[in-house]
């Protein structure tokens, strides 16, 4: 598969160097907020929304510092695009959307802070990715972000029914978890090549 | 046969075939149990408000004579078993555990024991809600183990209509045979009572389900039926629990009781062939529900077989009669092997619904299966395998040993268990399922409320 | 109930409880991404923890001093905009000291921006405590992120390449354990300090325990 | 003195099967691949078994012993993890790794987890796939099958000294069937002798037919749940085969997929675990299909010749997902009144 | 306040002005643009300085004994030095030994590797007509692995002094470059290649292969203007 | 030189406008979408103990502030709180603490293994729960407590304990009268009452005098003796127990347990259970002997 077609980018972002397991991006919130199903799977769409749109914003940002010549701005300006990005939708969403912002909203705040949406920014400009391909990078990696909590949710929920050694209970068990679970991606490395 | 049933589909999927031994009692005709000298009447027998009491200590009663009505129409009537003396009214244990208010009654001795309390009535005469206040007079419980009014069960909402009365002749616990020897020994009354089941219940036909292992019962019924009697013996595999009134109804007549529902809703009534031998039996003489046939059986019985038991007679001489040593450690259940319950206290008397008797010595155990820890769950999958609901026991079972008996309930279907215990007899790792869903359930009973 | 605390003295606990007893990567378990990400040598290790300790003393410093100036509708973005600017600085620092470590801290450099630890610092600590105060916590924090991100770098350094810090420790002929240096490592290293910190307290809490049954003598 | 009344709680009749005799039942039906493999492979096939099972073992009782719990070890499914894991490696692998792998496939894989019936991961799988990410070298080196002298030494590099770079076994390395065809281009290796199994591999995966002989008598004894290979075999035929009707120029054919590396090893010893798979028949055959799905693809398309075991791995990372959408159909919830 | 009005909720605490927020961000920004915009003007020439430094050790790295290096472009007008034009194509460093003699020149190459794209630099000396050397200069292999393209003397050594001559007429390369399995070398064009790390070394092969038979060719004749003609 | 001014100066004009676009964004979103929350919910959230025990009768920490703040409930509601930081917010609310008198859990049971008899032996899952949906679990005096400590596994805060006899022993100062206890007993022997109540019936069997003293030798027989000593109305008999008038509890002293001959009634000291001088003394520290199941008929 050709390293720039769209859906080996998808691929590479979802998959084979997903975000959470093989570049340790978004580790945080996997270990936060992996613990319920029910609020993993939000949590993960959430994130992979605001991936989008800090990804455009991104593009955005990338033509206009471009133009002045003025690219190692770019760093602030995501992070603040992105902030103020992530603020507004929350303000948004809890204005007109009550239901969806118990659902959702309360993990908005957290996501600025979640380097998997920061990732996303860097790494689109790095690979000079077009509008496209940016785009087509971003929800990939969402849809990774989105795997692998829900994966790990979904085995931490199974883990906490079993008779777990008081030592191995929290934090260490979500680790070991994450660890066996990127071990198990490694199989997908090379996909595509 | 076996097989060839299984391919016309008379059965229903899941479930379990553990072995029957029923040999022991099943070609021991039924015989008479003597009285005896004390009996011993919870005022709840049924399932329903518990009776009120009409007689005082000290008071003389006649066999058949009503010693407590029914305390409402949730509610059934009971009966003096024998003729004697009311020695008081006191709290006794019964088989559940707490105690209750009971009737005790000192048999005379030396009387004839014969019934002296009946009022014949004409049944054809009657109205459909007569036929059931007569059916809740002579204080008829189902005998199949839940001890449900059969005149609440008879009374179906209006504008819900029955097209098929279920006679339970399954019996598909191991051991338990008392049915078995009902159809054959007592077939007439049986039929009576179907027929007057049907009337009262104005459904058109009747389904008697019997299992294949009960050939001779089959033959029995089938011979009696009338030719053009809108009455058919539906043959079933052997299978456990083919008697549980949803799997006899999926098995015999393709539908399904919904979830949470009751059979009438798919237009069946569902009962016992035992409780139709005691309707065909009673209510023409205008007697009242005062013994019941009981398997009583186990290795720890000298004599098993099937006998005709007075209502209130204490465990403890039961089990004399049938030359139990009491040698042993031993478990005494009320019931059959697979849903029966162990009693704590051999005070505890025969009530309208205990089907069999079980003793179980310790030594015998060995023989029916370990008695081991249980280990974790190694998720072998034969418990949701054989779960005849559909259910995931071995999740259901993990939840309950953290104690989250709302997730049960809430995605787990927990209500829909009905403590058949296939789960626990296939688990290999020994958990007690069934304990844990019992206790998840009425925790989240006592919750709710 | 800040007011309360603002009367409290900088003591030694201020910066103690930031390296040991509130670790940011122990215990809170924050800033996670580069404890896993750039910890296959201790001297990346190190060159991350020292430019996130900078930034965030820099950063909660300055949001300490203008604590009373933001208004508390841009506080968020403010204080981003301000770490940011210094993970830039500390960005074109490191590419002026060297490229080497440059090159493998990669994009982690300017994920300290995402870095939760610091933007935490900043809202529950900086943006209601004096300066002298910030800076002491912001140093203790700082602190216990570089140690934690060294017992990381030790362990997979020593096992993945046999060496610590570039320095050969195993002799020759030793075989590395590649996973060390790859991510399920970062995950497992973690995971097993984790289990060894737990297993010493619980270990710590038993002889507690015990101690305490032996004086009491039971009921 | 005891009551002499019991009090317990019904069902009072339990089937006569433990969890101990499903455990000596796989064991029993691990020997013969066992024995295979020390026939094939010789006494370094059995000084790795000897290794990685004494391993298993003790580590579970040492973590036994650590946490308080009472010894597991008589359970027999330390061994089978043990000798599964044997199995897997490839038969020149040094013994000092092989401990290694085996102490994480038990520490890591189960004993954390809470062990028996707790492990969401294969354990011996992930001791595996440990060792096969800490020491990718030796655990991508195959030796030939029935070299001569096998049953009078081991292998050069079986006795590294621990910590140690093995020694060079390239006198005697050569390139598995799957390898030769993903990396040089072709098919060398005839259906037949993959079937039977004289071809080099991990010390326990050659030979099919054993394979399958051994797993047919575990379904047989109910040790193991049927969906489980079916759904594993009959997914990975079908990818396999789908791809190899688009171009049989480019793709092996279906036989070829299913009887080469550890695919059969996989679908009747491991992903048939029971812990780590699903337990509702539904769950098993979403789990089996995306084994077999993944593993084909992995092996046709990823950077690896081999993809079973990570395909087991991800299949058992989905287990909570497909348990969550495949329950068994509840008594009730749709067919109503048939009149 | 009396107790009664305490659990009346208090009014919404009065929003700051507007004016206020955009002016305290605003300015907040401006700083924060100088401070960087300082910095990054400060750090900028040494920032190239080490840029500079570091493509010119890894340039001395593959074309032995280079101690001087020029880079150019090819253009329309034949090879140009990169000072000199504002054409972009792929830049070629040339090495020059001490006497001012051409060493050889360095090109870039990149492909897929076994984790993530490789880049490499390799040095062709056409004196010789063969490959003299080549670095890693980006990699995600797995370290321990696939990163012994880097340092597995045997798998560089046959990269050293590797046939890269053109067929007569100069189109392609005479002998295809390619990894083979360990000891397995036959032809001239082929890299003793690295066990277990066989895609790997298979992809610097592969790499090698289309950047030289591509750019080779094109450089056929243009060798004397890369000769030093101050 | 001169372009490294211009540089500088457009940055500082980019990032100015970006600082500037933003603000300006949020201030007017700031104004539209405002949503009023109040925010003393959360300062209140922040000094409660966020245990979501339930305790207080409400769902959990928060939903308790905003009934706080609403007035409809006492600071001192919430018992796991100190007191110190419940003054904290009552002083933020501008209201009284409240006098919630401390409830605290108490057992009514006093029947270890070495006094209470054994019917028949329990086998099945260590749980009261369990044991007691079998038959009543096989303790001689249906009533008592059957030992398997459902009631230790399910407090939150570790306040029972059971003792070497299979009682449940509360330590007063942990327990903080959330009432799990009181739920989870299938012999409904935990009720939770206020420190104040120190006459206490430690018994609930009802079965006549002479079977009740076959079951347990600390079983309260109904003598009446303690109704006798004690001032009028405190005490009286009912189903064959002492029952007491807790609203007469200003009248209860430790006069009313001096002549229980069992030690069924108690006077609590430091909530440590004082007996009688006329109760039986008990040395036996091994378990009663099971009782017979098979008398004559
Ligand atoms: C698991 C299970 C097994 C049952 N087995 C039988 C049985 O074998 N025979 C029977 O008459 N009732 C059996 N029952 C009870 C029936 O479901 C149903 O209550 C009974 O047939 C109704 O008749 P009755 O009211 O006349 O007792 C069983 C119930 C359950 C839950
Ligand atoms: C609350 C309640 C109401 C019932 N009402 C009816 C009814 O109206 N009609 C009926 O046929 N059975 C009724 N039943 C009886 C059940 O259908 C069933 O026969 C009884 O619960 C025992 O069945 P089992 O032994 O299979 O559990 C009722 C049962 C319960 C618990
Ligand atoms: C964790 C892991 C990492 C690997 N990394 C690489 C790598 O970086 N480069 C590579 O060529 N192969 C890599 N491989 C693949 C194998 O080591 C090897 O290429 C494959 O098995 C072919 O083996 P052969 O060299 O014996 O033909 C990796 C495998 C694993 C399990
Ligand atoms: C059919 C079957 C297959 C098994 N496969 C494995 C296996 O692949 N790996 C393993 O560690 N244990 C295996 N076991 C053993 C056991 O399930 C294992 O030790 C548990 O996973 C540990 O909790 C297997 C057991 C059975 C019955
Ligand atoms: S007891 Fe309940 S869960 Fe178990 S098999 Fe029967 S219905 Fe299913
Ligand atoms: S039968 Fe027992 S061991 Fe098997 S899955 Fe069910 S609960 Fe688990
Ligand atoms: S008090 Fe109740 S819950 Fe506690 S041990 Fe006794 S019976 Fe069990
Ligand atoms: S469970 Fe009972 S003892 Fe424990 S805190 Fe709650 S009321 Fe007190
Ligand atoms: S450091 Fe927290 S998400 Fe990356």
């Amino acid at each position: 598969m050709d390293a720039d077609s769209l859906s080996y980018i998808f691929l590479n972002a979802a998959i084979i160097n997903n975000f959470v397991l093989a570049l340790f991006l978004g580790i945080c919130p996997i270990l936060g907020v992996s613990g319920k199903l029910g609020t993993a799977f939000p949590m993960g769409v959430a994130s992979a929304f605001v991936m989008l749109i800090a990804s455009l914003a991104a593009y955005g940002i990338n033509i206009v510092l471009g133009y002045f010549e003025l690219e190692f701005l770019s760093l602030i300006a995501y992070i603040a695009v992105i902030a103020s990005a992530v603020q507004l939708v929350e303000m948004v969403v809890k204005k007109f959307s009550p239901p969806l912002y118990r659902a959702l909203g309360i993990f908005l705040p957290l996501i600025t802070t979640n380097c998997a949406i920061l990732g996303v920014a860097l790494f689109q400009t790095s690979y000079e990715y077009d509008f496209l391909q940016s785009l087509t990078y971003s929800l990939g990696a969402g849809a990774g972000f989105i795997l692998a909590i829900v994966l790990m949710a979904g085995l931490r929920e199974q883990v906490d029914l079993a008779d777990v050694p008081s030592v191995a209970r929290g934090a260490a068990m979500s680790l070991m978890l994450a660890g066996v679970l990127s071990l198990a991606f490694m199989g997908f490395a090379g996909l595509g090549g | 046969m076996g097989m060839l049933s299984f391919l016309s589909g008379r059965s229903f999927p899941r479930g379990i075939t553990p072995p029957g031994r029923k040999a022991q009692t099943r070609t021991e005709p039924i015989r008479r149990l003597s009285f005896a000298p004390r009996m011993v009447l919870p005022l709840t027998q049924h399932f329903g408000k518990p009776a009120r009491p009409l007689v005082q200590r000290g008071q003389e009663v006649v066999r058949g004579e009503p010693i407590a009505e029914a305390d409402g129409w949730h509610s059934v009537p009971l009966h003096a078993p024998v003729t004697g003396s009311v020695e008081g009214i006191e709290l006794m244990p019964t088989a559940r555990g707490p105690k209750t208010e009971a009737i005790l009654l000192r048999t005379h001795p030396g009387d004839s024991q014969t019934v002296r309390w009946a009022q014949p009535q004409d049944l054809g005469a009657l109205s459909r809600r007569q036929l059931l206040e007569t059916i809740q007079a002579a204080g008829i419980v189902g005998q199949g183990g839940a001890s449900f009014p059969s005149h609440l069960k008879f009374d179906v909402p209006e504008g819900r209509a029955v097209d098929t009365l279920v006679v339970n002749g399954c019996e598909c616990e191991p051991y338990l045979s008392a049915d078995h020897r009902t159809m054959i020994e007592r077939t007439e009354d049986v039929l009576a009572g179907v027929r007057l089941g049907m009337q009262a219940l104005g459904a058109p036909q009747a389904v008697i389900g019997v299992e294949d292992d009960k050939p001779d019962a089959i033959a029995a019924l089938e011979g009696a039926i009338e030719p053009g009697e809108p009455i058919r013996v539906g043959i079933l595999r052997a299978k456990y629990p083919q008697g549980s009134e949803k799997m006899l109804v999926r098995s015999l007549l393709g539908r399904e009781v919904p979830s949470g529902g009751l059979p009438y809703e798919v237009g069946v009534v569902v009962n016992n062939v035992g409780t139709m031998a005691q309707l065909g039996y009673l209510l023409p003489r205008g007697e009242a529900l005062i013994e019941r046939i009981i398997t009583v059986a186990g290795p720890g019985v000298e004599r098993p077989g099937n006998y005709r038991v007075p209502v209130g007679t204490p465990l403890r001489y039961l089990l004399e009669e049938v030359g139990f040593e009491g040698d042993d450690p031993s478990r005494i259940i009320l019931g059959g092997p697979m849903m029966g319950n162990t009693v704590a206290f051999l005070d505890v008397p025969v009530t309208k619904g205990v089907s069999g008797v079980l003793v179980m010595p310790e030594a015998a155990q060995a023989g029916e299966g370990r008695e081991a820890q249980p280990k974790p769950c190694i998720r072998c999958g034969r418990c949701v395998e054989v779960c005849p609901v559909g259910l995931n026991p071995a999740e259901l079972g993990r939840l309950a040993a953290k104690r989250q008996y709302e997730v049960m309930e809430e995605r787990f279907h927990l209500n829909d268990c009905f403590e058949c215990g296939c789960c626990s007899y296939v688990c290999p790792s020994d958990i007690p399922l069934v304990q844990y869903f019992r206790i998840a359930k009425a925790l989240n009973r006592e919750r709710a409320s | 109930m800040a007011a309360k605390r603002e009367q409290e003295p900088i003591t030694m606990d201020t910066f103690l409880s930031g390296l040991w007893r509130e670790n940011p990567v122990f215990v809170m378990l924050l800033g996670m991404c580069p404890v896993l990400a750039v910890t296959n040598t201790t001297e990346n290790a190190l060159a991350m923890g020292l430019a996130t300790t900078f930034v965030l003393v820099c950063s909660t410093g300055l949001v300490s001093i203008l604590r009373d100036f933001i208004p508390k509708e841009v506080r968020i973005a403010s204080y981003i905009v301000i770490i940011a600017t210094f993970v830039t600085v500390v960005d074109y620092a490191i590419q002026a000291i060297s490229l080497e470590i440059y090159n493998a801290l990669g994009a982690f450099i300017q994920l300290i921006v995402a870095n939760c630890m610091i933007l935490g610092r900043a809202e529950a600590f900086a943006s209601r405590q004096p300066l002298g105060k910030t800076l002491v916590d912001a140093l203790g924090v700082g602190a216990g992120f570089t140690l934690a991100l060294l017992c990381l770098g030790t362990v997979r350094e020593l096992l993945g390449a046999g060496e610590i810090l570039g320095v050969q420790v195993f002799p020759d002929g030793f075989e590395p354990w590649v996973i060390m240096l790859l991510p399920p490592g970062g995950f497992f290293v973690l995971a097993g300090w984790l289990l060894l910190f737990a297993w010493l307290k619980e270990r710590q809490n038993q002889r507690a325990a015990a101690a305490k049954e032996a004086t009491a003598d039971g009921r | 003195m005891a009551p002499r009344i019991e009090l317990k709680t019904s069902p009072h009749i339990k089937q006569a099967d433990s969890v101990e005799r499903i455990m000596r039942t796989v064991v029993l039906a691990l020997l013969p691949v066992c024995a295979f493999s020390v026939y094939q492979f010789g006494l370094s096939a059995l000084a790795l078994m000897a290794t990685t099972t004494l391993t298993c073992v003790l580590t579970e009782q040492l973590f036994n012993r650590l946490s308080g719990r009472p010894s597991t070890i008589g359970d027999f499914s330390a061994v089978i993890t043990g000798l599964l894991l044997a199995l897997t490696l490839p038969p020149a692998f040094p013994l000092w790794m092989a401990a290694v792998s085996a102490f994480v496939a038990i520490a890591l894989g189960k004993a954390l987890f809470g062990g028996l019936g707790y492990n969401p991961f294969n354990p011996a799988l992930l001791g595996r796939a440990f060792a096969a990410a800490a020491f990718p070298e030796a655990a991508s080196t195959w030796t030939q099958a029935g070299l001569p002298e096998r049953f009078s030494e081991l292998l050069p590099s079986t006795l590294a000294m621990p910590f140690m770079r093995p020694e060079s076994v390239d006198a005697y390395t050569t390139a598995t069937p799957l390898a030769e065809w993903k990396f040089e281009g072709g098919i060398a290796t005839d259906t037949w002798a993959l079937f039977t199994g004289m071809t080099p591999g991990s010390a326990g995966e050659t030979s099919a037919l054993l394979i399958l002989v051994c797993g047919l008598f575990l379904i047989a004894r109910n040790a193991m749940n049927w969906r489980v290979p079916v759904a594993v075999l009959g997914s990975a035929a079908l990818t396999a085969g789908g791809f190899y009707l688009l171009d049989p120029g480019h793709f092996p054919s279906p036989l070829f997929v299913l009887f080469s590396g550890g695919l059969m090893l996989g679908a009747f010893f491991m992903a048939s675990d029971m812990s780590s798979s699903p337990v509702t028949p539904a769950g098993i055959w979403i789990y089996g299909a995306l084994i077999g799905f993944l593993a084909v693809i992995i092996r046709f398309f990823g950077g690896l010749p081999e993809g079973i075991m990570y395909a087991i791995l991800l299949g058992n990372a989905a287990v909570p997902l497909i348990e969550r959408i495949a329950q068994p159909r509840l008594y009730g919830l749709r067919r109503g009144r048939s009149g | 306040m009396s107790a009664a009005d305490s659990t009346q909720a208090p009014q919404a605490p009065s929003p700051t002005s507007s004016l206020r927020l955009v002016f305290t961000l605003g300015l907040i920004a401006l700083c924060s643009g100088l401070l960087v915009v300082s910095v990054v003007e400060w750090t900028r020439p040494i920032i190239a300085d080490n840029h500079e430094r570091a493509l010119q050790q890894a340039v001395f790295d593959v074309i032995p004994g280079a101690v001087e290096r020029r880079d150019f472009v090819l253009t329309e007008q034949g090879l140009v030095p990169k000072e000199e034009t504002d054409a972009r194509g792929e830049v070629i460093h040339a090495g020059y030994t001490e006497d001012g003699a051409l060493a050889g020149i360095a090109l870039e190459a990149s492909g897929r590797g076994y984790a993530d794209v490789i880049r490499i630099l390799y040095g062709y000396d056409p004196a010789c007509e063969c490959i003299v050397g080549m670095s890693v200069l980006e990699s995600q292999e797995t370290p321990g692995l696939g990163d012994r393209i880097e340092t597995d003397p045997d798998f560089l050594g046959s990269i050293e002094g590797l046939d890269a001559s053109l067929t007569e007429d100069g189109t392609e390369l005479k002998h295809g470059i390619r990894t083979v399995d360990p000891g397995e070398r036959e032809e001239p064009g082929d890299i003793d290649g690295i066990t277990g790390a066989t895609v790997s070394a298979e992809a610097i092969g592969d790499m090698l292969h289309r950047s030289a038979n591509k750019q080779l060719p094109q450089l056929q004749g243009h060798w004397s203007e890369l000769e030093r003609n101050e | 030189m001169d372009s490294a001014l211009t540089q500088i100066a457009l940055a500082g004009a980019v990032m100015a406008s970006l600082g500037i676009l933003l603000a300006t964004i949020l201030a007017v979103a700031n104004r539209r979408l405002y949503v009023y929350e109040d925010p003393r919910i959360d300062q209140i959230e922040d000094l409660l103990p966020r245990a979501n025990c339930g305790a207080c009768g409400v769902a959990g920490c928060r939903p308790f502030a905003e009934e706080l703040i609403a007035g409809r409930i006492d600071p001192a509601r919430c018992t796991v709180n100190s007191a110190e930081l419940n003054q904290q917010i009552a002083d933020l609310l501008g209201v009284s603490v409240g006098d919630q008198e401390r409830l605290i859990a108490r057992l009514a049971c006093a029947g270890g293994t070495h006094v209470a008899a054994t019917r028949a032996r329990y086998e099945g899952l260590k749980s009261c729960r369990a044991a007691a949906l079998v038959a009543g679990g096989g303790k001689g005096c249906v009533w008592g407590c059957l030992g398997l400590g459902d009631c230790e596994v399910e407090c939150g805060f570790d306040a029972i304990e059971l003792n070497r006899y299979g009682l449940p022993i509360v330590d007063a100062e942990r327990c903080t009268g959330c009432g799990d206890c009181v739920e989870i007993c299938p012999k409904d022997l935990f009720s939770l009452q206020p420190e104040s109540h120190r006459l206490w019936v430690n018994c609930r069997n009802k079965d006549p005098q002479d079977e009740a003293k076959a079951h347990c030798e600390v079983v309260c027989t109904a003598c009446g003796r303690c109704a006798a000593d004690a001032p009028e109305g405190l005490i009286r008999m009912e189903e064959n127990l002492a029952v007491i008038d807790y609203s007469k509890n200003d009248l209860a002293s430790p006069v009313a347990i001096e002549r229980c001959p069992t030690g069924a009634i108690v006077w609590l000291e430091d909530g440590q259970p004082r007996r009688g001088a006329g109760a039986r003394k008990i040395t036996r520290k091994e378990p009663l002997p099971r009782m017979e199941p098979l008398p004559r008929v």
